[in-house]
């Protein structure tokens, strides 16, 4: 108990718990704008990757680093666009066109870094994002900016969503696109242009891996963390402020685990700690998202002209 | 007449083999009234569909306003200024009013939403036609009558010159229809043009000016309002007379089937408070109300997918079965509200729907193993016997229209299975000991309408007890020899038809005491 | 006469270190001239028999690989294939006629580096992050916590595991939640440890590659595993034609040259002489063989408050 | 871009689909082969030699197919019922845990069983598991109205930490020196094999029947009925008098099944003992699978086939070229992606205006 008040009471915790939440927070947002049109998107897992690799080599051939956060975004704009193509063009699958994508860009990625760095010791770095000391704030003075990004885009996402046109059509997409449509909205555009945008955030939430929370490009290092952000959005019922809070709350128990895994006085075997992130989300999604109210069209493929 | 606001020529639109629309030509005045009739599966949706830029025509164009108007872009015959009011809600149940209608007014990259001007423009509008509701309110949580409003604002609030009904009255008690023609006179008073689609001839030649018939895609007849009878229109949609059931009076009502003895259940908008009710073999009891007053309650209770909370329900005697299953096996024929949503699986083939009901009796299954035989061979005889077309046993129920997809619903229940007959229901042995029809008619064609209320009316003479809850009027004053009047979720007594008129079952409705 | 064909078959990908070592080690045969080499990398259990059977097939005389995981499988092929030569990294015996074992036998290093570390931290508190608890980790974490015990007897470890060979970034979270916990000397099983110590200004020790090259200031010591000696071997005993069963876990020994800690090169003033005296003393006596650095597989544990 | 019913598809089209999603495919794997710098010559053959070429090659892309086909059928019967189970993955691992619990802890315990009932039970344990881990998303979806899309997802690391758990303690396999592997099961639990020499199991044949049996199911009982009838419509299969959540729940206890008999027959045919990697993402495949197949339980069995085949094609040839290994994973989603358009081609004719 004890150990846990000084767990908690210690501030480079919070720095942490901040600092495992970013790349979520990005990947969150990035789902909840595909779901809120209306389209599941099971490529984040591969995206991430994806935006990892590129947003990395884009540095590493020496352009500045946010030069490699915009490669990145670009990836997964990419890689978003044939998701948008195969589910929204040609109204496939959701569920296969996003595992699909997944195998896709991780194989790819993969792929491209043995060809670029055949010969290898210890794997190439990069310089990364340094932390914003000059920002006077307390726990924030040790994050990056791409962490300030990610906060800030939380409430341009509520904003865009929730009080401009844009936002508004993209909602009804995902609630009903007859109606969107019989108001002359283009469902196709609409949810093509969420997908895209959605994913480029994905392939940010890659970049943060290897620009910002390390330094390297490494093989399997995204480790689920794409799947945890679709659970997420489950968690936020699709609410970008809740978004930011799954993310924060997720991050918050894999630094606790860390934590206590590693004290003498720990006596469960570790992967009892590494397992307490996800059984409390699934715990947290029981209290929260019961009979969460779905984007009504979500996973629903919609063809012009058929019914 | 001034010269017309729109003009079709030669539409022509195939979906596979079928041609749903035959080079039609068809204008419309301004301030006129155009009501377009014709069977299920004639062609109307299609037609309008086409016109507001759903569904591309194969051939033939179409002018607004002298401009001729882009194929298949809803945005085109927006900003035209054609409405549309679509035969199947399309709202958000999750976005509020405000959302629903504005949605797409704006440009898409404007930075921010103008909600205040928008309200108060809404506020105008709706002001202006008489129409209210609630800005702020999720549509999921309005009645049917709010929610046909909030389409109609949809479309106004784009200031539209043409208005295009699909069925609006469909889904509308006589009150919610009403209030909607007075509405539809202001917008005529206001200069605007209106297509209106409707299966209801008496309203039809009301509010109309000229009507448009189609039948199998063509454009079979057009004629001023004025003058022409409904069996007039009947016999054009239909290609031949329909003579209106007229309802014998019972052979006298046998012994009690099914009763309710101070029955309550559900909660809300939806919930029956101590309800008595008897129903007797032999006999049709007509239950009037304003949907929204429990009628979906007392449906559901009676159909095996609700139970009481209080009170008891009783058939023949014995407890009411909870199952859908267990009731079927005892005699209830069920008739659902929504067809489409509860009626039928849409996906799967007629014969596993019309089997459905019964896959878990002997007659069409064995150890759990499907006798498809059996099946097959009884949706055939359902098929035949209740004149279902536009489908054979192995094809989707989905492409059924309305009209048939309900002779089929009424076929499963009425036709049992063991019976020797493939005539309807008049092997006596095997007619339904109790028939539970919730809005038996709604949004068909006259021709189905009259067919089906000729069946229950011949199953009542069968022997059965049949319970029609409606809040179509004519059609309980047509069907009922006793009336109840629903409200509130509580249910006058049930007295012979002769003992109401629709003054006072209006008042009932309303929830006035008698 | 016709270079010796050699294939590498590795479960993880070439960076992971330990795979690395195998395959720098070959590489430089080929780059000798001795051997022609192929090798597949993070090849899945799944797919691991089937690929040494490709290989086999292939003609190739020696094949090099891990049999950890899939020990039946890999014993299974040796067995179909008697005229190739394998050199398996396994924990278990050897099969003949042709199927040799391996494996990092480096806790010898790890001890001496674990002097080191003993030597080095102020807080005695020493930090380890792991990838999973298997022999070839635990080994070397036990040797190297008794070397920094003989050194330091108040020194105490914390120890976590990130159920994961490639998860730098969160290898560096555990890494920060120790050095939070007053931890000043990591030891670095996995990449991203060293980094966490960099940045916050700690020490770390690497292991089985010298990563001091990359982190000047803060590596201290690294234990390092030369699979040459084993490669080597196997490569002329084939080409005598003598390749025979037996356990090269010896030539991954200091003895042998298989291991050896790295020069302490950018710490060598600042490590303290008597640490380096009793450091090098303890080297003497392993190589003279009059100290043994016991083997324990067993998973460490956390010794910290 | 807008799509269109083809009313007929002409038989030129039925041709003309798949040959074009190989040639995409072959497309890919020359730029892909041609960025290595390797030369692209035989790059062709070589797929087609390593993935169906030889015995081998054929007995190795089978192999690769046995637990696909039970997972596809696992995603297959679930997906039908609209139930969105993300987690057979985890169902697997569970599976195998069972079976190796039956079939090789039971060493000291002094009861000794007929290998024969013994197999019975081993299969019927890891039935058990993957069908209960599925239970509960499945309770949580019906009674709670949880997404199982989520909880499925989550329960697959949980899992694979159970089983790591259980690796590092009670099933350890004492004689691994310490290598975190289970006991092996009774010799005599294991599956025969169909070819002397490769890997090809009588797992093969277990598969393809419950595929049969999945199929018959689908089509001719009650139960099928109401799977199909839940999937497409709950409301009218409710007012039909199919019990809805008793039949979501036997889906889920169906598809966990033939998810955990995937992760036995991995064991008892190919490893004979559960370690942590035992599965490159047998789970998730088996979703694509699914989908490949349109969901009919015969389909996965073909499609199954192919991706093992184009996989394990694609690997060999990667090797006999000189190319990253990696390029496999690529083709495969390339090849997949690909013929998914051609047979949506197959029913749809794209029209642009
Ligand atoms: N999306 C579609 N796909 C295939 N066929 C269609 C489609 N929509 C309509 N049809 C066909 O076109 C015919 C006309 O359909 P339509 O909806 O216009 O009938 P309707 O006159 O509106 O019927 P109702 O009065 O019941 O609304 C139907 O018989 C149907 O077979
Ligand atoms: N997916 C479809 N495929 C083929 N035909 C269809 C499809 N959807 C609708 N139809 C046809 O469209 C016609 C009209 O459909 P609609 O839903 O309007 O039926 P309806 O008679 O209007 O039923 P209701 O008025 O009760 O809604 C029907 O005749 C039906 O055959
Ligand atoms: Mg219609
Ligand atoms: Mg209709």
């Amino acid at each position: 108990m004890t150990e846990l008040v000084d767990i908690l009471s210690n501030l480079s915790f919070w720095v942490a718990v901040l600092r495992i939440a970013t790349p979520l927070i990005f990947g969150t947002l990035g789902v909840l704008l595909c779901e809120r049109a209306g389209v599941l998107n099971l490529g984040i897992e591969g995206i991430l990757v994806a935006g990892a690799f590129t947003g990395w080599l884009t540095v590493y051939a020496g352009a500045p680093l946010w030069v490699g956060v915009a490669a990145a975004a670009a990836t997964g704009a990419v890689l978003g666009s044939l998701h948008a193509f195969l589910t929204v063009g040609l109204a496939l699958s959701q569920h296969v066109s996003g595992l699909g994508i997944t195998l896709l860009a991780t194989s790819l990625s993969y792929y491209g870094y043995r060809v670029s760095f055949p010969k290898v010791s210890t794997p190439p770095t990069i310089t990364p994002f340094a932390e914003m000391g000059w920002l006077g704030l307390p726990v924030l003075a040790q994050q990056t900016p791409l962490t300030l990004l990610a906060l800030a885009l939380v409430p341009l996402l509520a904003y865009v969503l929730y009080r401009t046109p844009l936002g508004l059509s993209v909602r009804m997409v995902g609630e009903n696109p007859q109606a969107a449509e019989g108001q002359g909205v283009s469902v196709a555009q609409v949810r093509t242009g969420a997908i895209v945008a959605g994913s480029a955030l994905m392939g940010i939430a890659g970049s943060f891996l290897t620009l910002s929370a390390f330094n390297a490009f490494f093989f399997n290092m995204v480790n689920g963390r794409g799947w945890i952000c679709v659970a997420l959005v489950v968690f936020a019922s699709w609410r970008p402020g809740k978004a930011l809070l799954g993310a924060l709350l997720f991050a918050f128990f894999d630094a606790i685990q860390l934590r206590l895994q590693q004290s003498g006085s720990a006596v469960l075997p570790y992967q009892l700690y590494l397992m307490l992130p996800y059984v409390l989300s699934i715990l947290a999604l029981v209290l929260v998202a019961r009979k969460a109210s779905y984007p009504q069209a979500l996973m629903k493929p919609y063809r012009k002209g058929e019914r | 007449m001034s010269d017309p606001v729109l003009v079709l020529s030669g539409i022509t639109k195939r979906f596979g083999s079928l041609v749903a629309n035959d080079s039609i030509s068809l204008h419309l005045g301004a301030g006129e009234v155009l009501a377009l009739l014709g069977e299920n599966g004639a062609g109307k949706s299609t037609l309008v569909s086409i016109l507001f830029g759903h569904y591309v025509a194969d051939a033939g164009h179409i002018r607004a306003f002298g401009q001729s108007l882009p194929a298949g872009d809803p945005k085109a015959a927006l900003a035209a200024g054609i409405g549309m009011v679509h035969q199947h809600f399309t709202l958000a149940d999750n976005l509020s009013v405000l959302d629903n209608v504005m949605m797409g007014s704006e440009p898409l990259w404007q930075p921010f939403t103008r909600r205040s001007a928008a309200r108060q423009r809404l506020a105008e509008v709706a002001q202006r036609f008489g129409l209210a509701v609630d800005a702020d309110a999720l549509v999921g949580s309005l009645s049917v009558g709010a929610r046909q409003r909030v389409e109609i604002l949809k479309a106004l609030y784009r200031g539209a010159r043409i208005l295009i009904l699909d069925e609006p009255t469909a889904v509308l008690t006589p009150q919610e229809s009403e209030a909607l023609f007075d509405v539809l006179t202001q917008m005529v008073a206001q200069g605007l043009s209106i297509i209106f689609i409707s299966h209801k001839l008496g309203e039809v030649l009301r509010v109309s000016h000229r009507v448009a018939v189609l039948r199998g895609g063509k454009l079979v007849a057009q004629a001023p309002a004025q003058g022409t009878t409904q069996s007039q229109l009947a016999q054009w949609m239909v290609g031949h007379a329909i003579e209106a059931p007229v309802r014998q009076p019972s052979r006298g009502a046998g012994e009690v089937v099914c009763e309710l003895d101070n029955v309550s259940t559900g909660r809300g908008r939806e919930k029956l408070h101590q309800v008595n009710l008897q129903l007797r073999s032999g006999e049709l009891v007509a239950i009037a109300g304003v949907s929204g007053n429990g009628q979906v309650a007392l449906a559901e209770l009676l159909s095996g997918t609700r139970t009481a909370s209080a009170g008891r329900v009783t058939l023949q005697g014995q407890p009411l079965p909870a199952s859908p299953a267990d009731l079927v096996k005892r005699g209830v024929a069920r008739i659902p509200e929504d067809r489409h949503a509860v009626g039928v699986v849409g996906d799967l083939p007629l014969w596993e729907n019309v089997a459905s009901e019964r896959l878990r009796t002997p007659a069409f299954s064995i150890w759990g193993w499907v006798r498809r035989a059996a099946a097959k061979a009884y949706a055939q005889r359902v098929i035949a016997a209740f004149d279902v077309r536009g489908g054979g046993a192995t094809s989707a129920a989905r492409a059924l229209s309305g009209g048939n997809m309900q002779k089929l619903i009424l076929g499963r229940a009425l036709l049992h299975p063991d019976a020797a007959t493939t005539d309807g229901v008049q092997a006596q042995t095997h007619t339904p000991r109790l028939i539970v029809a919730h809005q038996p008619t709604w949004g068909l064609d006259i021709g189905a309408v009259r067919y089906v209320q000729g069946q229950l009316l011949a199953a009542r003479d069968a022997g059965a007890a049949v319970l029609v809850i409606s809040d179509d009027l004519d059609e309980v004053l047509t069907l009922g020899d006793r009336v109840a009047v629903m409200h509130a979720g509580a249910l006058s007594a049930a007295r012979p038809a002769e003992d109401w008129t629709r003054e006072t079952i209006g008042l009932a409705m309303a929830g006035a005491e008698h | 006469q016709a270079k010796l064909k050699v294939a590498g078959i590795y479960t993880v990908p070439f960076e992971q270190q330990w795979a690395g070592r195998l395959h720098t080690a070959l590489k430089a045969a080929e780059a000798r001239g001795e051997i022609e080499y192929k090798a597949s990398e993070n090849v899945s259990n799944a797919d691991y028999e089937r690929v040494m059977r490709e290989y086999a097939t292939a003609g190739n005389a020696l094949i090099v690989g891990e049999a950890f995981a899939v020990e039946a499988a890999a014993r299974k092929v040796a067995k179909d294939f008697p005229k190739t030569a394998f050199l398996m990294g396994s924990s278990g015996k050897p099969a003949a006629p042709n199927f040799s074992v391996f494996d990092n036998y480096i806790q010898e290093p790890a001890y001496l580096s674990g002097m080191v570390a003993g030597g080095m931290t102020k807080s005695n508190k020493i930090g380890m992050v792991g990838g999973f608890p298997i022999p070839e980790v635990n080994r070397l974490m036990n040797a190297f916590m008794a070397g920094a015990k003989e050194v330091n007897p108040k020194v105490e470890f914390s120890v976590s595991f990130i159920n994961s060979w490639f998860d730098p970034p969160k290898a560096k979270e555990a890494a920060f939640a120790m050095i939070d916990k007053g931890a000043d000397v990591m030891y670095a099983e996995r990449f991203g440890v060293s980094d966490a110590a960099k940045e916050k200004g700690k020490l770390a020790i690497g292991n089985v590659i010298n990563t001091q090259p990359q982190y000047p200031d803060t590596v201290v010591a690294s234990a390092m595993w030369h699979f040459e000696p084993s490669a080597d071997r196997a490569i002329k005993l084939i080409k005598e034609g003598k390749f025979a069963a037996e356990d090269y876990g010896q030539y991954s020994m200091m003895k042998y040259k298989g291991s050896s800690l790295a020069p302490l090169g950018t710490f060598e003033k600042k490590v303290p002489a008597d640490i380096v005296t009793k450091m090098k003393a303890k080297e003497k006596a392993i190589l003279d063989g009059s100290f043994t650095v016991v083997v324990d597989d067993t998973q460490p544990k956390s010794t910290a408050k | 871009m807008q799509l269109v019913k083809r009313n007929t598809t002409s038989p030129a089209v039925l041709v003309l689909a798949p040959i074009s999603a190989v040639l995409f495919t072959l497309l890919i794997s020359t730029l892909l082969v041609l960025w290595a710098g390797a030369p692209v010559g035989q790059t062709y053959g070589l797929i087609l030699q390593g993935g169906f070429g030889s015995v081998f090659a054929l007995s190795e892309t089978l192999t690769r197919a046995v637990p696909l086909i039970l997972t596809g059928l696992a995603a297959a019967v679930a997906f039908k019922a609209r139930l969105f189970n993300i987690g057979a993955e985890g169902q697997l691992y569970v599976g195998a845990l069972a079976a190796v619990a039956v079939g090789g802890m039971h060493g000291g315990t002094g009861f000794e069983l007929p290998a024969a009932l013994l197999f019975v039970l081993m299969l019927l344990a890891a039935a058990l598991a993957g069908a209960l881990l599925l239970l509960g998303p499945a309770l949580m979806k019906a009674r709670l109205g949880v997404d199982e899309v989520v909880t499925t997802l989550l329960l697959n690391f949980i899992v694979l930490l159970f089983v790591s758990l259980m690796l590092d303690g009670p099933m350890k396999d004492p004689t691994a020196m310490g290598w975190p592997q289970s006991v092996a099961l009774l010799a005599d639990l294991e599956l025969g094999k169909l070819i002397a020499q490769t890997r090809l199991h009588t797992g093969l044949l277990g598969a393809c029947a419950l595929a049969v049996l999945i199929w018959v199911l689908m089509k001719y009982t009650v139960l099928g009925f109401d799977i199909r009838a839940v999937g497409t419509n709950p409301r009218a299969a409710a007012f039909a008098g199919v019990p809805v959540t008793r039949t979501v729940v036997l889906v889920a206890m169906l598809s966990g099944a033939l998810a955990g008999l995937a992760g036995a027959i991995e064991v008892a045919g190919r490893t004979s003992y559960l370690t942590l990697d035992m599965s490159p993402g047998y789970g998730y495949s088996g979703i694509v699978i699914a989908m490949l197949a349109g969901l009919h339980p015969l389909g996965v069995v073909a499609a199954s086939m192919f991706v093992a085949g184009v996989l394990v094609g694609a690997d060999s040839m990667s090797r006999a070229v000189g190319v990253p290994t990696y390029i496999a994973d690529v083709i495969v989603a390339a090849s997949l992606i690909s013929v998914l358009v051609a047979t949506l081609m197959t029913q749809y004719r794209v029209k642009f205006k």
